[in-house]
């Protein structure tokens, strides 16, 4: 479901910066449906993949083979990502504050790590150059913590402004995609609220899977249950993953 | 021409103590260089690499290092890198200084190291904490508009090692298809050590694709499966199937170090590694 | 889909006034476009070159420029560029304020341009002249180090022009040989204009060749023999007679303007420009 | 004889950074008759090339379709030669001074000049970084100024060690290559003297082709004529190359 409300949310010939798993799906998902010209980079150096498979890692030859090009990585963050030429970056993390501020390198003092999560990646720099950001993350209160342990990358910062007065390029999150519904910024404070949920979710249950005291929109509205075509489509890629991803290695030795 | 055997290749070019560059992002990924490594038992290695997946994994959970300079260290599309993390969170089986950037920054760290520049130059690092808890994160004012730009300083490893799919009698490499930040790697390194699935008489490399040549090669090792679980371009595919089992392998210490004991040190070289795994029900 | 005729192109894409980069080292020289600028009588251009040969010659001796922004300007392998020389040195046909670099500043100032920072780092300039001409070379400490630094302002041109070899119908760009600066040219523009040898169905681009997607392309222009006379690897080679010839055509102004005044003004597209060369007994 | 000095000058192995013109006739020469393996860069981009004929501008075809590799200008630059990767270069100039400074840029004032060159092109950085520099230029007093009109490219600037004092990478010029014969720099004041001549002039003659006052080394050695071996080699690839360069272009239009 997270994965059909974030391919809904992507647009035709959209510049988008794709990590692996959920934001890997929701983008060819996209491209697949409703999408065919979405230009969908990995930070593996491939520009305008088409991959027929989702890949398991962000360097799969499917990446490659399918692609327009195939640059070296420091030109990709350098020349496409820091030179503004792409419209939409996905992130995920294990902790994101109510201004879209994103952890992904540890839980616990750096120092002492309680847990030493993977680290920043591509996300600082993706976070500060792609005009936005969705962020795709499953709620919890473990999860939507009312302060990061450790800030791997920007949203909005203290709110209220801050990241656009410090002269960040990019716009910031715009949107959080949870498995409870859809949040998006106030546009003074800047903080995350509530404004879509999804059909079987009530607002109560969201709240209380947020860690901060989570606000609702104007209005929240219900997100549409997958269509027949969406859960088609959705399902015949990942079973041409699962089949892919089956096919035994053979060493040329 | 400076074709050798791995073995004697990582003999005469890494040290203990050594600043040890293997790349490859996702794809050609050195892996028999690192068991290599891990067999000649190096030790107080200074790691760098940008992705330190599985084969760091395996390295670090081996005790090869006491230093890892990265951007993103997990498994990758499965989890965690677990040795990794307990050398981290619980200094087995030795402690590990980590010196953390972004994928940016470390990108601009070998182009700088490649450029042999004494500084490179990013718009990075934006609101983050690691410029707290990296000190050579620092920024410089820019001399035309004042502007405060983030810098990292040079990487320039003693030895960077990568694995490509060719090189000719010479000593010419070729690399093809997702090559990562290893060229940058390569030439900021002092010593640059090249495993390949195959040498042939003559390249016949396309017009404008990564060539490395022969005089910036230190050695050249035919190590045919030598990117595995990773994957070579045109010869085999990434055994995503591996992947995920080792998740499996790496969680718990004893098992870990069983792996490494049964299928590195209990082989001599890349194809007794390849014939134990097999020989253990492993298809490949 | 950005595909238009040379003249759309320019007409919609090159405007009085505007920061204008034609970029081609040696090879794959955009000459068809330039000689369509002065065809459409642009003027006030600042020419952004590395190395303003004779197609600058030929731009600035009509009168389109007045900043030029270069690091050699010179016949390649015969001598001078008279019709740049006499702007110079005697503001014919009108004053001509250069911006001089050396090849890798000029370089670093591309860079930096496709990386959009606000300057470029390079060891450069030592015990030169040249940061006394121009006030835009300056320099940074390094903040590890102390070490002074050369730096160079981006070049963000309004508009890059490039001949290429290939684009496919979805308007995706292949360049194969020596591509200079180009493709950081190309990048480092607000607009990006390309002349092909040829349109195909399927661009069949080898792995890791210099590909510029069709999104950051403003437009398309088929023009077979645009480079001449420089040349495109896989279709002719340099014209190099006629870059001799030029030494004597372009050394007299008046003998400059009627070359000018038949082939480019005379003409109103390369095509006929190729059919009046030809009928006046020039072998191409 | 320039060129076959030079070529003499030149050992196998040697990565050397090329210009057009006599540079490029002399490392090609040396390539053809007893460095196999010397290492050509053009600052095009080509490495290792090796072509059958000379070529007339920087980017020929010939050079990229010999090369071991082709890379884009600015990687030539960053990479290789400020990396330190280039043992020598080759220069020419309009001017030299005595301590193998050269202007290639302007005779007379900069903002009214009498004479616009092209300019330094890749000489400033090929001047600081090479490990060492051949100058190629032919004398005359005009041409071996006591005083440049402007400094393109340094040679060991104001002399007495100043450029290693300054920290430049590359040890600067070590010959210049004239028609009178061989100049090398003064071990402690760094000033260029004359070392060699060639058997039919003088060491007069040579003193008086020089705008400064011109020293001589303890003793001047006289440069053995050119080979038969040489002379023939290196008609042949003049021949090669006027052939090649005969042939007419035709446009596919």
């Amino acid at each position: 479901m997270m994965t059909v409300t974030a391919a809904r949310m992507l647009w035709d010939r959209a510049v988008c910066f794709v990590g692996i798993g959920l934001p890997s799906a929701a983008a060819n998902l996209a491209r697949l449906l409703k999408a065919p010209d979405i230009v969908l980079i990995y930070e593996s150096g491939t520009i305008g993949t088409r991959p027929n498979v989702l890949p398991l890692s962000i360097g799969d030859g499917e990446l490659a083979d399918t692609a327009t090009c195939v640059v070296p990585l420091p030109e990709i963050f350098a020349y496409w990502l820091q030179a503004g030429r792409v419209d939409l970056g996905f992130l995920g993390a294990a902790q994101v504050d109510r201004f879209g501020n994103l952890n992904s390198t540890v839980i616990g003092p750096y120092d002492r790590p309680q847990t030493r999560l993977p680290g920043a990646g591509g996300a600082p720099e993706i976070a500060l150059h792609a005009k936005q950001v969705y962020v795709i993350i499953k709620q919890s209160p473990r999860t939507f913590v009312p302060s990061l342990d450790f800030v791997s990358s920007a949203g909005f910062l203290g709110g209220n402004g801050e990241r656009a007065r410090r002269g960040a390029p990019g716009r910031g999150p715009q949107a959080i995609i949870t498995d409870y519904g859809l949040m998006r910024p106030d546009p003074t404070t800047d903080e995350f609220v509530l404004v879509a949920r999804y059909e079987h979710v009530t607002v109560a249950a969201a709240v209380a899977a947020c860690g901060w005291p989570l606000r609702t929109g104007a209005a929240v509205e219900v997100i549409a249950p997958p269509t027949l075509e969406e859960l088609e489509a959705l399902r015949e890629l990942h079973a041409r993953t699962r089949a892919a991803h089956a096919v035994r290695v053979k060493l040329p030795i | 021409m400076p074709v050798a055997t791995l073995r004697e290749a990582i003999e005469e070019h890494v040290h203990d103590g050594d600043m040890v560059a293997l790349e490859g992002f996702t794809h050609l990924i050195p892996f028999a260089a690192g068991h290599e490594i891990i067999r000649q038992r190096r030790r107080h290695l200074h790691l760098v690499r940008m992705t330190p997946d599985l084969l760091y994994d395996q390295m670090i959970g081996a005790g090869c290092a006491d230093h890892l300079t990265f951007s993103w260290g997990g498994n990758p599309g499965v989890g965690s890198a677990h040795r990794v993390r307990e050398a981290i969170e619980k200094s087995w089986p030795q402690p590990l200084q980590v010196h953390e950037h972004s994928h940016a920054g470390m990108a601009a760290a070998y182009v700088a190291g490649a450029s042999r520049l004494p500084f490179g130059l990013l718009r990075g690092y934006f609101g983050t904490d690691l410029a707290t808890v990296n000190p050579d994160i620092r920024s410089v004012a820019c001399p035309y508009t004042g502007e405060q730009i983030a810098t990292v300083p040079p990487l320039n490893p003693d030895v960077t090692i990568l694995h490509a799919q060719k090189a000719d009698l010479e000593g010419n490499v070729l690399m093809s298809g997702i090559v990562g930040a290893q060229k940058e790697a390569a030439l900021a390194a002092k010593r640059l050590v090249v495993t390949v699935e195959e040498i042939v008489e003559r390249l016949d490399a396309p017009m404008n694709s990564v060539v490395l040549p022969a005089w910036v090669v230190s050695a050249v090792a035919c190590v045919p499966g030598g990117a595995w679980p990773s994957y070579a371009r045109g010869y085999y595919a990434r055994d995503n199937a591996f992947c995920i089992a080792w998740d499996e392998i790496s969680r718990d210490r004893e098992r870990f170090a069983a792996w490494i004991e049964r299928y590195v040190y209990g082989t001599r070289n890349h194809r007794e590694f390849v014939q134990a795994l097999r020989a253990d029900g492993v298809s490949l």
